[in-house]
């Protein structure tokens, strides 16, 4: 499998070098333990809000760092959850006493190397709150949900509130309810290659969909024959408005993400079916984002996530923003 | 007999290699339910656990495991690195101090270890983990220590105890870990984590004699 | 092949209602003929900032219409120039006495179908100018260059001019400027599909790469093998340096820019080497971009384009922007 | 004989037919050395210029060829838009107001359109492009009718040269349009626009006969 790297060992650090110059004012690339920052960070009394994962997904999480939305990321080895020192070194490099909130997708991996952190922590007396996100409804058992979409809206949310001095419990309120209007559902066309493995780490026919795939090349639930988009977008939105109970007036924010292989012009396609789909229902599209947000390396398919807002929510996603892969209103 | 610095070290050798020798192979198992990291990730942490042995020479056995356990927590990452480091930081908090122990002190040792996994996984058996094989070994291994067996003969038995734990885990279906979101697709294939902790139990067995020959480590894979 | 679209010949209207749907404080999209206008346009005394071309290159065009960059675009159907009758719409649309600039990229199809667009304007006497992008350093001849990457540049700097209320005559010059000032070359991976051939258009062994790609599914000029990047981009800004004569303390722009197919994780670790090939020979990478910027369907591969900075370019580029695809200041 | 508004009516209608026929094989020689657009873009056209004829059943010959070119102009877009467009407007110009014509006034005409394709591509004949087939053809036509050749026969000698001239692309280096970025590796390929305008003029053959067959069509594939 061909792929623009340099080896498989190299892939993160060699793109954690390019993050950091291509955006030196307003991240720094901190190595061994790897973390990424912004540049003004630790910032008195602004809750510092932290995430990680592993890497593959990006820009998730290192292209959100910076003002109104991040404090640090840490990148974790491919698709591999961040180990407690990176975590505690990003959180000494970006917390003051307001405290820390940590943002943590829903993986045995992510949850245990967070949680092991935060019992570090609280030893050390420093406040620390976590909001975990479980938002793929691909799975019907709630604690089963993988967290995907749903935690750059999360890490959006919670670093607004931050940036405009809420509290720690402000900020993981805010961010918890944020998780709790959020459904997401993946969709994939071809699997990824893992740099270490060097081929696909599934295979689908040539007519072969995947609906349910979650973002670490793992196959999905369902595996089902390609179809014209409205097809796939109505079962996919169906998931998703079922599960988050969505209604006529609702007010949503709609992100089409692509997993990494699929080229803008479908990501547009995509999002206006889910358009005409929510329209025809009288849900409201009141925000959306469409791009490369949360890849899987170089997986074809995409991700369609819903979130039902309200004016804080709304307030929240306006209020400025200026990270690598994220920027208005500065 | 008793178990010294040098057993220890020599074991984490030879779990350093063992996972080294079978890194592809966890990775391909964890690439059919998993995210295709398994036997990177411990072979990253191990070989960084055999670059700290050579400063812990003069240790205690504790202080070995401690460290085993923060390195792997250090340098792993995903599921397998906060358990096993949790697992191993355990084991060296209760045999701290000590530069030599028997057979009560290893099963008691593997006692913690064990809670260690179950703690922070908040995972019991038949979930299609990696418990699922240590479990059955450090009860094997339990019984066959008050019992009055050798050594090595109560590690032989209980590498057999995490071998039929770890082939147990094939019917499964996953409910925690990565596999889980598979629902019942995750069945029918062997856990990566039952594997590596085979692996790892492997490197446990014949500690009082020298360490294995080629044709040995053969046989174990 | 497998693809995210409702069928081949709705994929350029269903993604042109998207963006619409997407961006509806930003862009107007019209159909029939079709073309993407600034939901203020027309504005008076700003001179109109028009490109087009094929599509199937998004977010190009059509992703940088808004304040500070086109004021329209006109994408024709997939690779496929824009006609007369979509340019003339957009210029009477966009056009107020200041004039209209035309950014042309260097194909046969795109030159004669503006050319003639323009002759209707001379006649009707609207003022109008226009710059051919020819920045792809991949053949030698100067005038067989194809405008590929430093058409977003030119783009943006002609933007940024007609937004401070910049005559036609310096919208065009410094458009010009910033054309000569830039070069590109690319490499494929895999090759793109053109929905309508539902196959790709060219076949890529398993370790083979194609230097000098364009970014119409057109084969390169150099066949190779795949190799770590560091030794691509080495091949690459070779190209691009020699051919622009950078030298030691010259200040550039970077655009590392994904065709598709090609994960943000990868365009990173690109962009690292070029950084690091850069600062080996003392050129000063003043600026970047990274990411998906002028695709080629699912193409996998990237383009780099360097441009020689100076002042005046400089603060063209940092001037606001606020369009789909690039947006800062604002 | 005299060509009438009914003839000019068929040979579009044709020639429709004919590049709707042979889209994919168009599109497929624009795959080998262009962008895979070429039969879908034709086909576009000539179908929105079929959709206009109804309308113009009682326009002159002139008006027709006109709204043809600007059709194409509106609808095909890439490098054949402009040019057949340009062709088509240029013929139509200097037909304007005409119900019937004969072998010198065609003549004329594409002598017109010759030059509207040279003039709008800059082109010159051996550059690979439809100039090659389309030039020897006008210039064959232009003979035979001078010749004091029938209409028939002149048109079959220029079909004749059309089709040498297009597959005389096949060696050629391209040096203009989209082919020409290839340099060397376009050569050993037939061009696009050239195969077009074959069977655009293929169309023009037996105007003053019945509409071909299918096995009159059959035999120009
Ligand atoms: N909650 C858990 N409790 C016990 N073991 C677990 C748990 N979650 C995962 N595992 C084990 O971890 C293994 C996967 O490890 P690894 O691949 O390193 O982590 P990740 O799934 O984060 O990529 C699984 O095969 C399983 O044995
Ligand atoms: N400058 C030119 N002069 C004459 N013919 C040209 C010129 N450029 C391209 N062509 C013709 O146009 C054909 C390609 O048409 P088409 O595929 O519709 O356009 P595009 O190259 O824009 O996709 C070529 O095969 C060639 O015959
Ligand atoms: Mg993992
Ligand atoms: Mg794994
Ligand atoms: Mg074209
Ligand atoms: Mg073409």
């Amino acid at each position: 499998m061909k792929m623009l790297i340099n080896a498989a060992d190299t892939v993160v650090s060699d793109a954690l070098e390019g993050l950091a110059q291509a955006h030196p004012g307003i991240v720094r690339v901190m190595r061994n333990p790897d973390y990424v920052v912004r540049t003004d960070a630790p910032l008195q009394q602004q809750v510092a809000i932290i995430s990680g994962g592993g890497s593959g997904h990006e820009p998730m999480h290192i292209g959100y760092v910076g003002r109104g939305m991040l404090t640090a990321a840490c990148p974790g080895a491919i698709f591999t959850s961040p180990t407690p020192d990176q975590i505690l070194a990003a959180t000494y490099a970006s917390a003051s006493r307001a405290g820390v909130l940590y943002i943590i997708k829903n993986y045995a991996g992510d949850r245990m190397n967070f949680e092991i952190a935060m019992e570090t922590l609280l030893l050390e007396g420093v406040p620390v709150a976590s909001v975990i996100v479980a938002d793929d409804v691909a799975n019907p058992m709630q604690d089963l949900r993988r967290g995907t979409g749903a935690t750059i809206i999360v890490e959006k949310v919670a670093g607004a509130a931050a940036e405009m001095g809420a509290s720690l419990e402000e900020c993981a309120r805010v961010a918890r309810r944020a998780e709790r209007q959020s459904r997401s559902i993946g969709v994939a066309l071809s699997a990824c290659t893992v740099p270490a493995l060097a081929r696909p780490s599934f295979h689908l026919g040539d007519n072969e969909i995947e609906i349910g795939i979650g973002i670490h090349g793992e196959a999905g639930r369902q595996r089902t024959t390609i179809a014209p988009v409205a097809q796939i977008v109505d079962q996919l939105c169906s998931a998703l408005v079922d599960d988050l109970d969505l209604r006529a007036g609702d007010r949503t924010l709609a992100l089409v993400n692509g997993l990494g292989a699929t080229s803008p012009i479908e990501l547009y396609i995509v999002f206006y079916e889910v358009a005409r789909w929510c329209a025809a229902r009288h849900i409201v599209l009141a925000r959306s984002l469409v791009g490369n947000y949360m890849t899987s390396l170089d997986m074809a398919g995409c991700t369609i996530t819903l979130m039902r807002l309200d004016d804080e929510l709304l307030q929240l996603w306006d209020a400025p923003v200026c990270t690598p892969a994220l920027r208005w209103g500065v | 007999m008793q178990i010294t610095v040098d057993h220890v070290i020599r074991f984490l050798e030879r779990a350093a290699a063992l996972i080294r020798e079978h890194a592809t192979e966890l990775t391909e198992l964890d690439t059919v339910i998993g995210d295709a990291d398994h036997g990177t990730n411990l072979n990253r942490g191990f070989s960084a656990v055999v670059v700290k042995l050579d400063a812990l020479q003069d240790g205690d056995i504790g202080t070995i495991l401690d460290v085993t356990g923060k390195t792997l927590l250090a340098t792993v990452g995903g599921a397998a690195g906060p358990l096993y480091g949790t697992a191993f930081r355990r084991a060296g908090a209760l045999l701290a101090g000590r530069h030599a122990i028997e057979g009560a002190d290893i099963a008691a040792a593997l006692e913690v270890a064990l809670e260690g996994i179950i703690e922070r996984g908040r995972v019991q058996r038949g979930e299609k983990t990696m418990l699922d094989a240590i479990a059955p070994g450090v009860e094997t291994f339990r019984s066959a220590i008050a019992e009055g067996k050798s050594l090595e003969e109560a590690a032989r038995c209980a590498l057999a105890a995490v071998e039929e734990g770890m082939r147990a885990t094939i019917p499964m279906q996953a409910t925690k870990g990565r596999a889980a979101f598979l629902g019942p697709r995750s069945i029918g294939h062997q856990d990566p984590g039952a594997t590596s902790a085979y692996y790892i139990a492997c490197a446990m067995v014949g500690l009082n004699v020298d360490p294995p020959s080629d044709q040995n480590e053969a046989q174990l894979s």
